[in-house]
């Protein structure tokens, strides 16, 4: 019960949240993205992929032995000043909730196409943001609860996708280096959209208990989820093949459909099941992500109102500019690309700069 | 506490008391499950009213039959008397899941078997009412596999009549009693006839005030439930040859009527939204990768829909002049409901302008 | 207190909001299962119109008699496109449908002739559609097939899934005659789908041979006896019957199962593919050899000549196969693909056609049974 | 003197301020409130929803004139404030008339109930059994004071609702349109059908008699317009949401067209809604027959020494109320009479308590600094 209700959380937790915040429901369609361009090869991509989300993690770890106690945000304010400071955190806060929306507008289209048809959009967002921002007003504890859950989660899909094996070929991988590198790592830019987040490590770092493990922790969740992207674009490319894999929009999903496990039937709703959990997951992090920047730019004092005001934007935002796959799709390509080198440059030069001082700025603040 | 409590003790046996004596052995009563109204010319130049009814009878084993008992006479007084007469058990109404009109009887009109219902107050206000060919008492004794009575698979035929061809659900008494004598509104049936494949929907029955007018077949009766109803679905296709064409699943939403007058003249506008999902597609490449493709398709149809109204109503306009897409009551709530107008011949007269919207909403799991 | 208030406010807030959104936000319903007509089998056909082409798409239908038994019916709906046919069926169906338990899906010759894609499309597209349903190719129209009533079966979709089951023990066939194999296979490089052709004889259904396609197309029909030799070829691992023949009277019946290996090798521009067959077999009758149990000899000889009769058999198929059907139904071109890449535009089909196809066969007994007779 | 002074005293006849709401609510929602729109559909067609609330005017001024009276003072209802100020014999006619009122009022209720059970469901019992079995329970109930009758009230109030609740559902069903024109049958069309309404808050005159009751003095006024806003909500709801749904041409013919609203709502989601719907209309309406039974009860022991209790009352009057329930027929063989009856109250009910408030407040300046 202690434990609970304090603040910090042990460094196993901060994996399952790592490894929470960079997979969402995007594996189920990390394959459609990668397969035009590296072919059978994808999954190459998808393992060169995980380079980014290494940098990030070994500048926080870097950044998190000199400043401990204080996240990207305070670093960034003391470098910039209040307002500079303030408005790069706001722009940071914005990609959070661009990746917000996207999430619960693609989370929305599955379930109705999959599951339920028959519930209109606005109900299914409602009842998600509804768990998100219970979580999310829990605090990071319960959070990292429901990361755990998705981990575990996570491994019940993998090894259901085992069941697969026997129906694939590994034809549908082969000539293993039919395509070029160049495409090849062309495709693993594309896989950034799947592995970004993972700057939010420099969120959450001063709340993880043992502040020296750090290291590790970054780099099992990194490995983690580059396994798991691996996999699941390997597994797709093995049983559906190259041809088909552009015809589908999920391609994951539909290789779930077709496992044929003795004694289980429906096989697909469960997977189905763990898919939405993930979104779930997901959409709390960031509920509870974006609660906390905006709780540094300004301190928050009402948080139920706060928390009913953003669920009310984020629906707003989902249904008039992320209501198809289309049009989730064109702002996406559109805003993935600016995001991420927004927050590669603003985690790098905050970092960098942080490093490359000499004098303890925080620590000079602090003592004033 | 106690002594209300007492009361209600009291009252409830009271009504249970009241309630409970109705009761006599399910093998005793004749549960009626369909009225049906027929005329007939007798050789002497009179009509002759015939009302079959379509009732349960359960038998000792627990079995359960239909059967179709007729009473004739006069007028639809006389012809119910007669056939009150002939049921020799105790019979339960107010159970009635269908009325079913000769055409006949409807184009004589409806008037008196309408103002028999409304008063009767046992009558079920939500059962369906539907036209049929020939004599109800024939459609009552066909017999289709797998249901009861006729009137079990009439009933499911109207429950389920929403999910395409753009019927809405508003074929019951209630909506009966709603239209017929209301300012610029028009009753509007299902026509329901047997043919080679069963018992089946052909179109539907257009009425001026309690008179049947018009049958029109299904292929019409889309583009006017399209044009009539509020949120109604039903599948729109592009067809360039045998092989090429695309199926649009669309729901109408927000169908708004604008009336107003120039230079003396009535105008109407008829805003339609459709949206929906793809169900089938050879015709347009890509059109889930491509916004251009998909909103050329968007104008497509938008283009045939608007082309296919337009025919409807110049038909409406000048064959049928019937307001049957109930414009008058947009006329009426606009300028005033209690001037003594004909809307069916404004209507007529009046300009009707078509716009259509069409939005595509989802794309299923993928194009083949 | 103050802040309690404030909570409270926000409870009521939300609740107000989710209520609105729950009941008023128009949706459609979920039906009731018991309203659901249960489709197990599906047929598609298409007739021929002045103004164009009709499809003609029926449904085999459960439906629960008031004693208890299921027994099954007919829905059907016939228009221009696919989607309007859905349309059509609806208007003569008291019930909507579920989909998801189909176990069958006819496609009648003609249909398949003309293509199959607008199946694969309509269907692909319905995430409910049951992925597991065996599709068969039919010559008449589907509905004198859902018509039959076969004795001990509800309807005719149950008797064709048996049956499909229990050619894959006797005939060598695959399994993968599924829907969802069709989706794979179809538009993959190098593959080409083959599915069983039923036919109607004096009011019994019988698999009599094996459809082939190109693309979405169907391309050519063999017989059983064909499509025994092209499953040998094509599948991975399949069993059936074998037999050798001298005469009316003596013949050697062996129970068999066949394991394919296939190489490609490239000579230049010529492809050449090696197919490896290692057959074992259980003798289970035998007229022929008064001594194979005894004599190894014989059994060798006995092993010997079947492997040349088969390969005899084999090569005549394949032969058939690149100068009358000329599709690549073995599925040679999958493996090139894998080895020599993918997306260079080649045709495949007319590779294997061209190309020298070399096939070995190593017969093996592995019992002889229980003795002879 | 001396006895009204006990009565009061009897903690049984102390409501509390939810209480009274729900009998002064209860006095106006009753048996005719699903027939609101019947009279008024033909004056203010389509804008009957709007004379509905232009007929809340009636409590309102009742409400105004109760709050002089009780101003002024407190402890005494009208019965005994008449006898005050007019002397026995005029004063005991005016509570007569009343008496006769209330009577009258009851018997009509009892005969609208007696119409609706045999009507809605199959005519197999006699009306001698059901006017005696409602009659019964409601001299039982009021015979055990108000307080019995408020509770009665208070359950009421809440079925009340809960029969109204099902109704929402059908904003999805129709469109807003058939609402429109608003204000087409013009102002005087709007204000004839408000007066025509006044009739559907007939019950609130009740309180002239009940004010004294009521425990905590001073929420009087709240509670009151608490009651009137609650009732005038109710009656609004209902008239548009029968506009709404069912369109004026239909109302002009269906007697009770809220039944019709509510029934084709939800008939898809409970069976038999209609018997559902009719053994809760019960309830409410026996609550307002225990009402005006209580109402009854109180003109006649005005008259009567103090030997005859509530109780005895009660039962004394309960042979009769039966009696003329069942030749309620003969007595009043048409609708006009009836119209015409109820006119001459709604005005007679104006006239006295403008009276007496106008002779409460000149006469008795001083008995307030009394109290």
């Amino acid at each position: 019960m202690n434990k609970l209700s304090g603040n910090k959380i042990t460094p196993n937790e901060a994996v399952y949240i790592l490894i929470g915040i960079m997979l969402d429901l995007n594996i189920v369609s990390i394959a459609n993205a990668l397969v035009p361009i590296a072919k059978q090869t994808s999954w190459i991509s998808a393992l060169l992929g995980g380079v980014y989300p290494l940098y990030v993690g070994i500048l926080a770890v870097f950044v998190s032995r000199k400043y401990p106690k204080d996240n990207i945000l305070t670093l960034s304010k003391n470098i910039f000043g209040n307002i500079i400071g303030n408005i790069l955190n706001f722009l940071f806060l914005i990609s959070l909730m661009i990746y917000f929306c996207a999430g619960l507008s693609e989370v929305t289209i599955i379930s109705r196409t999959y599951v339920v048809p028959f519930l209109s959009s606005l109900k299914i967002y409602v009842s998600i943001l509804l768990l998100a921002a219970y979580t999310a007003s829990k605090g990071l504890k319960t959070v990292s609860r429901i990361c755990f859950f998705n981990f575990i989660g996570l491994i019940t899909l993998i090894i259901i996708s085992l069941g697969i094996l026997r129906n694939g070929s590994l034809l549908n991988v082969s000539p293993v280096f039919g395509v070029s590198l160049k495409k090849i790592i062309a495709a693993s830019r594309d896989s950034a959209y799947d592995y970004a987040l993972m700057e939010t490590v420099f969120l959450i770092y001063p709340l993880i208990e043992d502040s020296k493990k750090i290291k590790t922790i970054v780099l099992k969740s990194t490995a983690f989820i580059v396994i798991v992207y691996t996999w699941i674009t390997f597994i797709s490319i093995y049983y559906l093949g190259i041809d088909i894999i552009p015809k589908t929009i999920w391609a994951f999903v539909e290789v779930s459909r077709d496992i044929e496990i003795k004694n289980i039937t429906n096989l697909r709703y469960l997977v189905l099941f763990i898919l939405l959990f993930i979104s779930i997951k997901s959409m709390s992090i960031l509920y509870y992500l974006s609660l906390l920047i905006l709780d540094n730019i300004k301190k928050i004092k009402n948080k139920p109102i706060v928390i009913f005001l953003i669920g009310i934007l984020v629906i707003y935002v989902c249904k008039n500019y992320f209501k198809t796959l289309h049009d989730r799709n064109e702002i996406l390509e559109y805003a993935i690309p600016v995001i991420t080198i927004y927050n590669l440059s603003y985690v790098s030069v905050i970092s960098l700069v942080s490093l490359l001082k000499k004098d303890d700025i925080v620590g000079k603040k602090q003592k004033k | 506490m106690k002594r209300y409590l007492i009361i209600i003790t009291i009252l409830l046996t009271y009504m249970f008391y009241l309630y409970g004596n109705t009761r006599v052995p399910i093998e005793e009563v004749d549960i009626i499950v369909g009225f049906g109204y027929d005329v007939m010319d007798k050789s002497n130049g009179q009509i002759q009213y015939s009302v079959p009814f379509n009732s349960y009878i359960f038998k000792p084993n627990e079995e359960k039959l239909s059967v179709t008992k007729t009473g004739r006479g006069k007028n639809l007084t006389e012809a119910e008397q007669d056939r009150d007469s002939k049921v020799e058990r105790k019979y339960i109404s107010g159970l009635e899941m269908v009325y079913v009109i000769s055409e006949k009887y409807a184009k004589m009109g409806i008037k008196d078997l309408i103002d028999e219902r409304f008063r009767n107050t046992e009558a079920n206000d939500m059962a369906y009412v539907v036209v049929c060919k020939g004599n109800s008492e024939d459609i009552f004794s066909f017999q289709e596999l797998g249901y009861i009575s006729t009137s079990d698979y009439i009933y499911g035929l109207m429950k389920n009549i929403d999910g395409y061809n753009f019927f809405s659900q508003n074929y019951k008494l209630i909506d009966v009693f709603v239209r017929m004598d209301s300012k610029g509104r028009q009753v509007l049936l299902p026509y329901i006839e047997i043919s080679k494949n069963g018992l089946n929907l052909t179109g539907l029955a257009l009425f001026n005030k309690d008179k049947m007018v018009k049958k029109i077949d299904i292929k019409e009766a889309r583009i006017l439930n399209l044009l009539r109803e509020d949120n109604v679905k039903g599948v729109l296709s592009i067809r360039k040859d045998n092989k090429k064409y695309i199926d649009f699943y669309a729901k109408s939403k927000n169908r708004k009527v604008k009336c107003y007058k120039e230079n003396g003249k009535y105008k109407f506008d008829i805003n339609l939204t459709l949206t929906g999902e793809i169900i089938s597609n050879t015709l347009y490449e890509d059109i889930l990768s491509s916004k251009d493709v998909k909103e050329k398709f968007e104008k497509d149809m938008k283009q045939q829909v608007e082309n296919m109204c337009n025919e409807f109503i110049n038909k409406m306009q000048y064959q049928y002049k019937i307001d049957c897409l109930e414009l008058g009551r947009y006329g009426a709530a606009e300028f005033g409901r209690l001037k003594n107008v004909d809307w069916n011949e404004i209507v007529s007269n009046s300009e009707i302008k078509v716009n259509v919207k069409v939005m595509v909403e989802s794309e299923g799991r993928g194009d083949y | 207190m103050e802040k309690n208030k404030k909570n409270k406010v926000m409870i009521i807030c939300v609740l107000v909001a989710v209520l609105i959104v729950f009941f008023l936000e128009k949706s459609e319903e979920a039906p009731n299962v018991e309203e659901l007509d249960i489709a197990v089998g599906i047929g598609y056909n298409i007739t021929e119109k002045s103004d164009g082409i009709y499809y003609d798409i029926p449904f085999n239908v459960y439906y629960f008699q008031e004693n208890g038994k299921t027994k099954s019916n007919i829905r059907q709906g016939r228009d221009k496109t696919t989607g309007q046919v859905k349309q059509e069926r609806q208007r003569e169906s008291p019930r909507s449908y579920s989909l998801g338990f189909e176990k069958v899906v006819l496609i009648e010759e003609k249909f398949a002739k003309y293509g199959i894609r607008g199946i694969l499309d309509v269907s692909f597209n319905l995430p409910k559609f049951n992925n597991d349903a065996f599709v068969f190719v039919c010559r008449e129209n589907t509905n004198e097939y859902f018509k039959e009533d076969i004795m001990g079966y509800t309807s005719t979709s149950d008797f064709l899934y048996g049956l499909i089951k229990n050619m894959q023990d006797n005939w060598f066939f695959g399994e993968n005659y599924k829907y969802k194999d069709l989706i794979l296979i179809v538009d993959s490089e190098g593959r080409n789908a083959v599915l069983p052709y039923i036919e109607k004889e004096k009011d019994e259904i019988a698999i009599k041979g094996m459809a082939l396609f190109k693309g979405d197309k169907l391309k050519a029909v063999i017989d059983i006896n064909d499509a025994k030799w092209m499953n040998i070829l094509r599948e991975k691992k399949s069993k059936g019957l074998l037999t050798l023949k001298k005469n009316s009277k003596e013949y050697i019946n062996s129970y068999s199962s066949s394991q394919k290996k296939v190489k490609c090798i490239k000579n230049g521009e010529e492809c050449k593919f090696i197919i490896d067959l290692d057959i074992s077999g259980d003798i289970i009758s035998n007229t022929m050899y008064k001594d194979l149990f005894s004599n190894t000899e014989t059994l060798k000889n006995f092993e010997k000549l079947m492997a040349s009769e088969i390969r005899g058999y084999l090569l005549d198929f394949v032969k058939k196969m690149q100068t009358d059907y000329r599709v690549d139904c073995l599925e040679l071109g999958k493996i090139a693909a894998a080895k020599y890449g993918r997306g260079t535009g080649v045709d495949w089909n007319e590779v294997v056609c061209r190309s020298e196809i070399e096939i070995n066969v190593r017969f093996k007994v592995n019992s002889v049974g229980r003795g002879e007779y | 003197m001396n006895n009204r002074e006990k009565i009061l005293k009897e903690n049984d006849y102390n409501l509390t301020s939810s209480q009274y709401t729900a009998v002064v609510f209860g006095t106006m929602v009753g048996v005719s409130t699903i027939s609101i729109t019947k009279g008024i559909v033909r004056y203010a067609h389509q804008d009957l929803w709007i004379s509905t609330a232009v007929g809340a005017i009636f409590p309102i001024y009742i409400f105004i004139l109760t709050m002089v009276i009780f101003k002024k003072s407190p402890g005494e209802n009208i019965l005994t404030l008449n006898r005050k100020y007019f002397g026995k014999f005029a004063g005991g006619l005016l509570n007569l008339i009343l008496l006769v009122y209330f009577l009258i009022t009851l018997l009509i209720i009892g005969n609208t109930y007696i119409d609706m059970i045999t009507t809605f469901s199959a005519g197999f019992l006699s009306p001698f059994k059901v006017a005696l079995a409602v009659f019964a329970v409601s001299a039982y109930a009021a015979s055990n004071g108000l307080r019995v009758v408020a509770k009665v009230s208070q359950i009421a109030l809440y079925l009340t609702f809960l029969l109204i609740l099902p109704s929402i559902m059908a904003l999805k069903e129709a469109k807003i349109i058939n609402i429109y024109p608003v204000f087409e049958s013009g102002f005087s069309g709007i204000v004839n059908g408000g007066i025509e309404a006044f009739k559907q808050y007939l019950g609130i005159e009740i309180i002239f008699i009940i004010y004294p009751y009521l425990k905590q003095k001073d929420k009087m006024a709240k509670v009151t317009v608490n009651a009137i806003l609650l009732t005038t909500l109710v009656h609004v709801w209902i008239g548009f949401i029968s506009v709404y749904y069912l369109g004026s041409d239909v109302i002009l013919k269906s007697d009770w067209s809220f039944l019709l609203v509510t029934e084709s709502v939800t008939i898809s989601l409970i069976n038999n809604f209609r018997y559902i719907f009719i053994l809760v209309w019960s309830l409410i309406i026996l609550k307002s027959i225990s009402l005006y039974y209580s109402a009854l009860l109180f003109c006649l022991k005005d008259f009567t020494s103090n030997k005859f209790q509530y109780k005895i009352l009660a039962f004394v009057v309960l042979p009769l109320l039966v009696l003329l329930c069942i030749e309620f027929e003969n007595i009043f063989p048409t609708e006009e009479i009836l119209n015409f009856i109820t006119i001459s109250y709604e005005i007679y009910l104006i006239f006295l308590g403008t009276l007496m408030a106008i002779t409460v407040s000149i006469k008795s300046p001083k008995e307030q600094r009394k109290n």
